[in-house]
This record gives structure tokens, C-alpha cells and sequence, in this order.
């Protein structure tokens, strides 16, 4: 059991900073300090995708053709690594459209703070 | 934004190192499809490139390199090139994105190199004229540190 | 009796549609009131007309039907003039042709607003009505319920006062909830039955219901139809619909949605249950304590009223429960009373509630107290209003003691004397609560009447001519539209059947 | 001929394609002072989009079975696929059809709301018409949550471009919806490492191999979880109130037909397609839970909605309580609740569009939303936009022959079928209490007020101002549409529906 529990210190690692991640994004009154908790929500999804991909003493066929073939324990599924290339890359956009919300509402209301935010919605005249 | 002093190794160096970069880069597009590397990690870089100038020298020192209103373009052009390869070879007779049906007179493997390369070129300026777009955007409306 | 014989006719679908065409026009012309009117008339006509053409293949038992398109797998949007449809089609259109022409001299009289939206309201109810009266299945049925519950809500608000919201709130609370209780047994009877088609004499096969789903199946199609139909306790929606003018009352009274009520409640019993399972499952008592209940309970409440119309509405709600409980007794006589019911019921209170609109736009009168005297300047209205009231106690030569007998004669095959008592019970209160009426109206002295004369034409004659229509049909049930043959037959074809 | 042989052979990845590339083109073809362009642009694309998904439609049902197509010819699982079954051409069909009319009505009022944005503002339309086409169309797993993102983001867009709130409503939807595409990635990522397959049909041919494997409980725990967040199923629809409300008219009737349905469309894929009826009910009863989620959610949005003081935002609680209908419909798991559920994908975006522009035909010439500011001079002033609200009105409260009545009735059915007496009751009610929100609005605008000593207004108020054709046609078109819908359901039923169930394995 325990070694079971070490063996797979990575998952808890990702497990760790996923909840890192949702306390920020959940509990945290300041914006940006919400998208950093985001992101690193992300990040440890990323992370666990690639834990998932390790393999003590193997290569990437990428790197050499012939290890697939050659000796398959070695081999190492690529696929994880191109499928989080495309979930970063989706990150930095959800960052960026973060970003800006996040700007513009700093330039509207001239605070970060949820909380101080809210007391100045009120004035607003929307539509409610 | 934090009033800086004008450094001059800073803003040098950064414009001294930026087209080294931007080399760097367009080797790991070119050689994207066949070994770790290609559009997204090139185009970052390429991006990076031009975000160092920007960063360092100053928007309008940036501009002299990659003018504000490129990103967009760029990134059009990018994605065009994606889809037009894919539609190209649609238009051949093969599936979406099947390089084999590329009208390029090579061997099929061949053609599936030029046409992975095409795709990676494609996707390396879009992600570097649009990650260029976005800090554009983002630091719109901000003093400029050096003009200030 | 010959053998029921179906076949293909396009005439159904105009009945309900030409109402619906008129719509349209109604909205057109409405700057224009005489050319607005002239549509509202002619549908009406044409509708008469077209469901007329029909009464001899019901009569020989031939069934015009049209499959319009499907609407569930299986479910066809159908439309049948079967005898039943045909019979009460035939009275709704027959008496819109006199509610047209009332309303005309009603809302002139009283120069009501928004008369347009008040007359294309009125097509759509008919519309809906006839295709009611047409649904070859639950769910054709259903979907026409709900258009005419929908098409009624702007007639019921019409005042558009505080009274006539809440009113309006009322109605459309308990007519969507009934909508929605027959909507939930209309699916779960296709769950059982694998059809929604009605059949006389039920269209469940043998050993689809147990005692464990019979029950509520049943308690759910009740509260489906019986809130339309007035059945106690969910009636209170009818007399607080009253603040609509009066020619709604009528329509809603006589002739469109609680006989829409009450039809349904024969074709769930006759065509959906049928009379086999009912007797198995002990239904047909349920349903007979509570129409009873209703019967008594009701005749007593309008003993009470002094609001003219809310009198007659509470007499509404106990006369419709005589319909209900005919198709309790299960009987061929009592089918056949609870039939004619609905025809004889219509053409009296039809006729008392005109006379109603009339003194209130005559006089501006609606409490019974005011009433002292009026026979003097309204001798024909009150005349008319006396044959409505004896003709609902069940005296002869009006139409209400036929059906009335008939279903006397149902509790006699029956072998159960309690609705007999019931009936005789509720006559008598009945001429207690309507007779009084005429009594003051003509020898009671009241409060000078100088320069007032008799209601609009529009208006009397109207009323005057249903009274006639009531004595004939009193004299002679089967001149004209043959609605004892009618009804006769259509009690065979469910009691028959099995 | 070569343009049928070409779309015959294509016609899956087309849509996709055509608006991802359309939605980087828009700024370049109308950039700078061409910015009248954008709109002739954006509905002439989408006109293409609607005309390839009906041929789609048509494709599908003379084929009679899934259509597949390979990227690049990577046979699956290595490659991508895309599927066409008659579930997805039909989302599609009503995705487009939707952003068709509302496109049409858009302009005006787009310029009217966003002076000068306009350009952006239909490229980021196109990309997320690419995102929720793709998500549709994607046979793929993580295809599926790159078509998300690329949706989510532009939607994040389109609603920030509303009034002043809408920037914070856009910023929290931005964290609920990052949150639950995350949950949805890691659901994927726990399946991928059960079953190393991505593809959805190859997953569940898998599936019997990990039935009882504890990774794949959790990842469609996660997975569903996500997709629940996404669909604003109750209790996790914290986020669409808002967002519909400050968000642009134009976004909202665009968004709020089709962005939870795109929602549903994956759960739908997930549960039946992925999973299989068996897993959800048996190894987790994911279909309970959701189809009680969607029974609170239907009684809670209708019970909320009748306290909101504006159309729009009334508009969104009731738009929670119809995610809920779908929910249920959805956790049923039989074949009338799916039918239903898929059903009420078409109806509930039509009635929901038809509404949502009939607010915008407010805001555009009334200049607000507020019922309690209504009266009988907005009936007087827009005749044609205020019966095309009663009809989607009436259609919301599901009475006959409107579309709302059939899946309201398949649900019925449904629920009679499991015997589920309190599903019953849930959905009879909630018909109930959108009658009363929903008459609430009538009784204000048909009727004269109660308490007003003058009974006419001045003529200033009463004159007629209805909007102008380009913005009532699409809403009446809507409004039409729902009665020929409610008529021909069994048409849509029998032919493309009816396929959708043994191909979900019921």
C-alpha cells in the first residue's frame, strides 16, 4: 500500500496543486489571484496527463524510430504529450480572454477586489 | 505601469538577441515534422522574438520590427495557409488535410513532408501573430513606459 | 342497428375551419363593424350548414372522417363526425348562430371596447369547440381542449376590470391544471393501451387495466374533463368567470366549454372506459356520488345568490353534473337522458342567460332583489325567462322534463332509486331558486319603469326565439335534428358494444 | 454534379471548417473601412452553413447509418473522425438555422448596441459557430474539448460585449465554464488511460473490457460533472442568469438557444455513446442523478423566473428550468425521454430565440426590458413582435399545437413509462409555472392598467413603431415555426429522431 501510494507521487502531486488551483479559483476575492487558481487548475490537469505518460528508461519514437519495434516496454505513448501541447495552448487563450476581462473591469470599476467590486455594481443603472 | 529608468543593455541586447530567436525558431518550425518541435512551439518563439523588442526597447521601438496592426493580418494569413493546404487537397480528391492528395508531383511520402510543413508554417505564424495581437491589445490604452 | 360504416370526407375539417378562416377577416375588417359582424354571421351560417349536412350519415351510422396528419407514432390529427360529434357539434354551431346576433346587439348596447378581439375570440372557441366534438382521439382532443381553454381567457377578461383579471387567473389556473391531469392520462393510457382512438364501449382490450392502475388512471381523466364540466369540488372556476359579459356567459354556460366538459366526461366513460370496465372497477359509483353530491350541493348554493348570474352559473354547475351522472348509471335510458341533457340544458340556460345580458343592458340590473316588477316592461325577455325556469325544474311541455325523464328511467333499469330521488330532490329546488324570479319579475310591484321599454331587438328575439326552440323540443324531441334518435343510437353503440 | 460528389464526400467536416477560417477572415475582409462588409459576410457564411447542414440532414437519412469521415484518411483510433448520425445533423441543422435567423435580425441591432465592434463582434459569432459545430460533429474525445474551448472563448467575447455588468458576468462564466471543461478534460484523461482510445465509438466498443474498473467510474463522474457545468444544469447554472442578461441582445438570442444545448448534445454523446445505457445505470447512476438534477432545476428556474423584474433575465431563469426538461428527458434513459430530450434540443432554441429577439426588439425601440414598466401601449406600438412573443409563450407553457406540447408530451411519456410518478408531477407543474410567469407578461401588455384615470394614452405613445422588417420577419419566421414544428413532429420524429435511439444502444 505504501508502496503503492509513493509509486505514484506524481498523481499526488497533481492532485495537490489541482486543489491548490480550486481553492484560488473558488475562495480568493481577487481577480487575478482567481486566474492564477485557474490556471494552475489547468496546469495540474496538464501535469497528470503527462504523469500518465512516464516510463523510467523509456524514449519517445519520436527521438528513435526503431524503440517501438525493438523492444516495446520502452516505447512511450507520445499521445498525452501532443494532446496537453494543444490543452496549453488553450490555456494561454483562456489566459488571454481572461486577461482582458480582467483589465477592462479594473479600467470600469477600478478594483480587483470581488468584494468591493460587487458594492460598485450596485450602482449601475442595468437592467436588473 | 512602474516608471523604469532607460537601460541600454537591456534595450540592446534585447533587439541584438531577438533575430537570433526568431532563427532559432524557424528551425524548430522547419524541422517540426520529424523531429520534437514545429508550428506551436515555433510560433511562440517567433512571438517571444518580437514581445522581447517590445518588452525591452519600448512599443514604438516594437513597432519598427512588427507593426501593431500585422498580428491580425498575420494570423489570418496563418490560418489560411492551415486550411488552404487541407482544402487544396480536398479539392484533389483526398479527405480533409490528406497530404497525399497535394497537387505536388512528389512520391506520396514526400508529399506528406511538404504538406506537414506547410501546415506547420501555417500554424507558426498564426500563433505568433496572434500571441504578438494579444499583448498588443492587452497594453493598449497603457502610458508608455519609455514615453512617459 | 346497422353496422357502423366509415369513410373519407373533408367536411369535419371545414366545420372547424371555417370559423378559424374567419378569424382573419374579423381582424381585417375591424374598423369596419357591420362587415366585421357580416363574417362573424356567415361562419356561424356556414358552420350550422356544414355540420347539417352531416346529421343524415350519423343518423345511418355512417362516420365521415379525415386523418389531417400524424402527430405521435401511431396518433393521427383526425377528425370523425361519429353520432356523438355530430350531435353536439350541431348544438354548439346551432346555438352560435344566436349568440352571433345576441352579442352584436349586446356589445353594441353596451358599446363595449375591443369588440374586435372580443368576436375573432369567439371563432377560435367554436373552432374548437366543433373540433372537440370531432377529436377521433385523446390527443385530437386534447389539443383542441386547450385551444379553446386559451381562446376563452381573453372573453373571460374582457372587462379587463381588477374582477375580471382575478377571474380571468382563476379560470386559466384550473382549466391549464385539467389540461394538464388529461394530458398525464391521455399518455398513460397510451402506455397501456397502445392507442388513443376513442371506440365505443372503451378501447382498452381485455386484462390491460387492474384494480391497481384502473383507479387513478380514472380519478385523473375526472379531473381532466371534470373541471370543465363543473364537477364539485372543482367548479369554483364558473361562477367566478362570471364577470365576463354576457353573451360569454352563455357561450361558456351553454354552449361551448362546460358542454365541452361534460362531452368529455361521456367520452371517457362511453368511448374510453366504456361501461364493462367501468362496472368492473367500481368507477361508475365514484363518478355517481360525486355528480349527486354536486347536483344537491349546487341547487343549494344558488338558493343563496342575489347576483342574477351567479345564480344561474351555480344552476350551471348542477345541471352539468344531470349529464354526468347519466353516463354513471351506465344505462341505455340514462346515456340517452344525459344526452338530451346537454342539447335541452343548452337551449334553456342559453335562454336565461340572454335574458340576463338583456335586463342588465336594458335596465343595468344583475341582483335577483332589483327585479321587482320588470315583467311589466320586458314582457317577452321575462316570458322567455319563465320557460327556462320551468323547463330546468323538469316540468312539462319543456325540453328539460324529456331528458329528465330519461334518466329517471335510467335509475329505474338501473334498480338504484337514489338518483331518482336525487332528480326529483333537485327539481324542486330548482323551482325554488328560478321560479321566484319570474314571480316578482311579474307580480311584484317595483320601482317606476317610466320610458323604459323592451331590450334591443338583436337581443330579444334571440332569446325569444331558444324559448320557442326549447317548448318544440319539449313537445317534440325528435323534430328537426332527431336528437332522441341521436342520442338513442350513441347509448346502443357504447352499451351495445359489450 | 462535382459540387454534389464534393459535398457528399466532405460534407461532416465542412461546417467546421467554414467558419474556424471565417472567423479569422471576417476581421481580415472587413477590416478597417470595409466594415460594412461584416454583416453581408457573416450571414452569407452562415447561409452556406445552413445549407450544408440540411444537406447534411438529407445525406444522413438516405444513408441511413453514421457517416464517417477520417482527417487526413487516419482511420480511427489513430486518427481524428468525425460522425454525422442522425443526432448530430440534426443539432447541427438547428444550431444553424438558429444563428441564421437571429444573424439576420442582428444587424441593425447590433450596430445600435455596439457601435464599431461590429467586426469583431461576428468573427468571434463565426468561431463559436465553429466551436459548437465541431463539438457536434467530433467523433473524438479531445477534439470534442479543443471545439469547447475554442465555443467557450468566443462566447466569453460575446457576452462581455454587453452593458456595464457584463464584463463581471463574462469574467465568472469564464471561471465556471474553465472549470468545467477541465473536469471534462480529466475525465477524458482518466478514460484514455483505462481504455488508451480517444475515439468514441472505439471507447465504447471498450467498454465491456473496463466495465468494472474504478477509473472509468471517475472518469464519468468527471466527465458528466463537466458537461452539467457547461449545460447550466441546476444546481451548477450559477453562471447563466447573469451572462444572459448583461450580454448584447444579439448574444443572448444567440447563446441562450444554443450554447446549453450543445451542452446537453455531449451529455447525450457521453451517457448513451460513450458509456452506454448499461454503465449508467448500473456501475453509476449518473441518469438518476441527472434526471433529479434536471426535476429541481425545472421546478426552481420556473419558481425564480416568476419573481424576476426583467424580460431578459426572466428569460434566463426559464432557460435553466428547460436545460432541466432536457436533463430529465436525458436521465430518464429510455427511448421517449431521449426523444424527448432531443425533441426539446429544437424546440426550446426556437421558442428561446423567438424571446430573446423579441427582447431585443424591446431594447431596440422601447429601450428597456423591465416588466413592471410594461403596459398595453408596447402591444399597440409592436403588434407583430408581441404576438410572436405570445405564441413562443405559449409554446414555453406547452399547450398545443405549439412545439412546447410534443416534448413536453415525449417527457411524459417518458416519465409514465418509468413509472416515476414525481418526474410526472415536476414536469405537469412546471407547465403550471410558466404559465404564470408568462401570463404575468401578457396580462401587462394586452391589457389596458388597472388604475389609470385616463384610458387612452396620448397618440405619441400609441403610434405604431414596430421594428423594421429585417429584425421582425426572423422573429416571426420563429414564431411560425414553432406551430409547423408542433404539426410536423411526428415528421421529425419518425425520420431523424427515431434513428437516434437504437444508435444510443436502447
Amino acid at each position: 500500500m505504501l508502496n503503492y501510494t509513493l509509486g505514484h507521487y506524481g498523481y499526488w502531486f497533481t492532485l495537490v496543486l489541482m486543489m491548490l488551483g480550486l481553492y484560488g479559483m473558488l475562495l480568493k476575492n481577487n481577480l487575478v489571484k482567481k486566474l492564477i487558481g485557474m490556471t494552475i487548475f489547468q496546469v495540474s490537469i496538464i501535469l497528470f496527463y503527462v504523469c500518465s505518460a512516464v516510463k523510467w528508461g523509456g524514449k519517445v519514437p519520436v527521438l528513435d524510430p526503431v524503440i517501438g519495434a525493438a523492444d516495446p516496454s520502452k516505447y512511450i505513448n507520445p499521445i498525452q504529450h501532443t494532446l496537453m501541447l494543444t490543452a496549453i495552448v488553450v490555456g494561454v487563450a483562456t489566459t488571454g480572454v481572461a486577461f482582458a476581462l480582467v483589465i477592462s473591469i479594473y479600467k470600469r470599476y477600478k478594483t480587483l477586489d470581488e468584494v468591493v467590486l460587487l458594492e460598485r455594481m450596485k450602482n449601475d443603472n442595468d437592467a436588473d | 505601469m512602474i516608471k523604469r529608468d532607460e537601460n541600454p543593455i537591456l534595450a540592446l541586447g534585447g533587439r541584438v538577441i531577438s533575430p537570433f530567436i526568431m532563427l532559432f525558431a524557424l528551425y524548430v518550425i522547419f524541422h517540426g515534422h520529424y523531429s520534437p518541435g514545429g508550428g506551436f512551439q515555433g510560433g511562440t518563439m517567433l512571438a517571444a522574438a518580437v514581445l522581447l523588442v517590445r518588452l525591452s526597447a519600448g512599443s514604438d521601438m516594437g513597432e519598427l520590427q512588427f507593426k501593431k496592426s500585422w498580428g491580425t493580418y498575420l494570423g489570418a494569413v496563418g490560418v489560411l495557409i492551415y486550411f488552404g493546404t487541407g482544402l487544396v487537397a480536398m479539392l484533389w480528391g483526398g479527405n480533409y488535410l490528406n497530404y497525399e492528395y497535394l497537387p505536388l508531383s512528389f512520391p506520396a511520402n514526400e508529399n506528406r513532408a511538404w504538406g506537414i510543413l506547410s501546415i506547420e508554417i501555417g500554424v507558426g505564424l498564426a500563433v505568433m501573430g496572434i500571441l504578438a495581437a494579444i499583448y498588443d491589445d492587452l497594453v493598449e490604452g497603457e502610458p508608455n513606459a519609455w514615453n512617459a | 342497428m346497422t353496422i357502423p360504416e366509415t369513410y373519407t370526407s373533408l367536411i369535419p375539417l371545414w366545420a372547424v375551419l371555417v370559423s378559424l378562416a374567419a378569424v382573419p377577416l374579423i381582424l381585417i375588417s375591424s374598423k369596419y363593424r357591420n362587415l366585421r359582424e357580416t363574417w362573424t354571421i356567415a361562419a356561424s351560417i356556414i358552420k350550422f350548414g356544414l355540420v347539417l349536412s352531416l346529421l343524415p350519415g350519423a343518423l345511418a351510422n355512417k362516420t365521415a372522417e379525415i386523418k389531417i396528419l400524424e402527430v405521435f407514432q401511431g396518433v393521427d390529427l383526425t377528425l370523425r363526425a361519429d353520432p356523438f360529434g355530430v350531435f353536439f357539434a350541431l348544438i354548439a354551431s346551432g346555438l352560435w348562430i344566436f349568440t352571433s346576433f345576441y352579442s352584436i346587439g349586446y356589445v353594441r348596447g353596451l358599446n363595449e371596447h375591443k369588440q374586435t378581439r372580443y368576436f375573432a375570440s369567439f371563432a377560435v372557441c367554436l373552432s374548437a369547440t366543433i373540433g372537440i366534438a370531432f377529436s377521433a382521439n385523446l390527443l385530437t382532443f386534447i389539443i383542441f381542449y386547450e385551444i379553446l381553454t386559451i381562446a376563452t381567457y381573453p372573453l373571460v377578461i374582457h372587462k379587463e376590470t381588477r374582477e375580471a383579471i382575478i377571474g380571468g387567473r382563476k379560470y386559466l389556473v384550473y382549466t391549464l391544471t385539467a389540461g394538464l391531469f388529461l394530458i398525464a392520462a391521455a399518455a398513460w393510457t397510451y402506455q397501456i393501451a397502445g392507442t388513443l382512438d376513442f371506440k365505443a364501449g372503451g378501447l382498452f382490450s381485455d386484462g390491460m387495466l387492474t384494480a391497481k392502475n384502473a383507479l387513478p388512471l380514472f380519478l385523473l381523466f375526472v379531473m381532466g374533463v371534470g373541471v370543465k364540466a363543473g364537477i364539485m369540488p372543482l367548479h369554483s372556476w364558473l361562477p367566478t368567470a362570471m364577470v365576463a359579459p354576457t353573451p360569454v356567459s352563455a357561450l361558456l354556460h351553454a354552449v361551448a366549454v362546460v358542454k365541452a366538459g361534460v362531452f368529455g366526461v361521456i367520452r371517457v366513460v362511453g368511448f374510453v372506459f366504456g361501461p364493462y370496465l367501468m362496472r368492473e372497477f367500481g368507477l361508475n359509483n365514484i363518478l355517481m356520488t360525486l355528480a349527486g353530491i354536486t347536483i344537491l350541493v349546487a341547487s343549494l348554493i344558488a338558493m343563496r345568490q342575489d347576483n342574477l348570474k351567479r345564480r344561474l352559473a351555480f344552476s350551471t354547475v348542477g345541471h352539468l353534473s344531470y349529464v354526468v351522472l347519466g353516463a354513471a348509471m351506465l344505462t341505455p335510458s340514462s346515456f340517452t337522458g344525459g344526452m338530451m341533457h346537454i342539447a335541452f340544458h343548452a337551449t334553456m340556460k342559453i335562454t336565461l342567460f340572454f335574458v340576463a345580458g338583456a335586463i342588465y343592458v336594458n335596465l343595468h340590473r344583475e341582483k335577483v332583489s332589483e327585479l321587482d316588477g320588470i315583467g311589466k316592461v320586458m314582457p317577452w325577455t321575462m316570458g322567455a325567462f319563465t320557460v327556462g325556469a320551468i323547463g330546468l325544474a323538469g316540468i312539462p311541455p319543456i325540453n328539460g322534463f324529456v331528458s329528465k325523464w330519461y334518466l329517471g328511467m335510467g335509475s329505474v333499469e338501473l334498480g338504484n332509486l337514489i338518483p331518482l330521488a336525487i332528480l326529483v330532490i333537485s327539481g324542486i329546488l330548482n323551482i325554488a331558486y328560478l321560479i321566484p324570479i319570474s314571480y316578482v319579475a311579474f307580480f311584484k310591484k317595483g320601482e317606476k319603469l317610466e320610458g323604459k321599454g323592451e331590450a334591443p331587438l338583436f337581443m330579444v328575439v334571440p332569446l325569444v326565439i331558444t324559448a320557442i326552440l326549447s317548448v318544440i323540443l319539449g313537445i317534440f324531441p325528435d323534430l328537426f335534428f332527431k336528437f332522441y334518435k341521436l342520442a338513442a343510437n350513441i347509448a346502443v353503440s357504447i352499451i351495445g358494444a359489450n | 454534379m462535382m459540387l454534389i460528389n464534393f459535398l457528399t464526400k466532405n460534407s461532416p467536416v465542412l461546417i467546421p471548417i467554414l467558419y474556424l477560417s471565417m472567423g479569422l477572415l471576417i476581421p481580415v475582409i472587413a477590416g478597417g473601412r470595409r466594415h460594412r462588409l461584416a454583416w453581408p459576410t457573416i450571414a452569407l457564411v452562415i447561409l452556406i452553413g445552413l445549407s450544408i447542414s440540411i444537406f447534411n440532414i438529407f445525406a444522413v437519412i438516405d444513408a441511413g447509418k453514421p457517416i464517417h469521415y477520417y482527417m487526413g484518411e487516419w482511420v480511427p483510433p489513430i486518427g481524428i473522425e468525425y460522425v454525422l448520425d442522425h443526432l448530430s445533423a440534426f443539432v447541427m441543422f438547428v444550431l444553424n438555422v438558429v444563428a441564421f435567423l437571429v444573424i439576420i435580425h442582428a444587424k441593425d441591432i447590433v450596430r445600435h448596441e455596439m457601435p464599431g465592434k461590429e467586426v469583431p463582434y461576428y468573427g468571434l459569432i463565426s468561431l463559436m459557430l465553429a466551436g459548437f459545430n465541431g463539438i457536434v460533429v467530433t467523433g473524438d474525445m479531445f477534439n470534442l474539448y479543443v471545439f469547447l474551448e475554442i465555443c467557450s472563448l468566443a462566447v466569453y467575447g460575446l457576452i462581455a460585449a454587453g452593458e456595464k455588468k457584463s464584463l463581471v458576468a463574462s469574467f465568472r462564466y469564464l471561471v465556471m465554464g474553465t472549470l468545467g471543461a477541465c473536469f471534462y478534460l480529466l475525465g477524458v484523461g482518466f478514460l484514455y488511460l483505462t481504455a488508451g482510445s480517444l475515439n468514441m465509438a472505439d471507447m465504447k466498443a471498450i467498454m465491456p473490457y473496463i466495465y468494472n474498473h474504478p477509473t472509468t467510474i471517475i472518469a464519468l463522474a468527471f466527465m458528466a460533472l463537466g458537461m452539467a457545468l457547461k449545460m447550466a444544469l441546476f444546481p451548477l447554472h450559477g453562471w447563466l442568469p447573469d451572462s444572459y442578461t448583461h450580454a448584447p441582445s444579439t448574444s443572448s438570442a444567440i447563446i441562450a438557444p444554443t450554447g446549453t444545448k450543445v451542452g446537453s448534445y455531449v451529455l447525450i454523446r457521453i451517457l448513451f455513446f460513450i458509456f452506454g445505457i448499461k454503465f449508467i445505470s448500473e456501475m453509476l447512476p449518473v441518469a438518476h442523478i441527472i434526471a433529479w438534477m434536471g426535476a429541481i432545476a425545472i421546478i426552481y428556474g420556473s419558481v425564480v423566473a416568476i419573481a424576476q423584474k426583467e424580460l431578459k433575465r426572466m428569460l434566463a431563469y426559464s432557460s435553466v428550468a428547460q436545460v432541466g426538461y432536457i436533463g430529465l428527458g436525458i436521465g430518464l434513459a429510455n427511448p421517449l425521454g431521449l426523444i424527448g430530450a432531443v425533441l426539446h434540443i429544437l424546440n426550446h432554441a426556437f421558442m428561446k430565440a423567438c424571446l430573446f429577439l423579441v427582447a431585443g426588439n424591446l431594447r431596440f425601440k422601447i429601450g428597456h426590458s423591465m416588466i413592471s414598466k410594461f403596459n398595453h401601449s408596447i402591444r399597440k406600438r409592436m403588434p407583430w413582435t408581441m404576438a410572436a412573443f405570445t405564441i413562443a409563450a405559449l409554446s414555453m407553457v406547452g399547450l398545443p399545437p405549439m412545439a412546447g406540447f410534443f416534448s413536453k408530451w415525449y417527457l411524459v411519456m417518458g416519465t409514465i413509462k418509468n413509472s416515476n410518478w414525481i418526474f410526472l408531477a415536476v414536469v405537469l407543474i412546471s407547465s403550471l409555472l410558466n404559465a404564470v410567469y408568462f401570463f404575468r407578461v401578457l396580462e401587462k401588455v394586452y391589457m389596458k392598467p388597472l388604475n389609470s384615470g385616463s384610458p387612452e394614452e396620448s397618440d405619441e405613445n400609441t403610434k405604431p413603431t414596430e421594428v423594421g422588417l429585417q429584425m421582425l420577419v426572423p422573429t416571426l419566421v420563429l414564431a411560425v415555426g414553432l406551430i409547423v414544428i408542433g404539426l410536423l413532429n411526428a415528421l421529425i420524429v419518425k425520420g431523424i429522431l427515431a434513428y437516434i435511439v437504437p444508435l444510443a444502444g436502447m
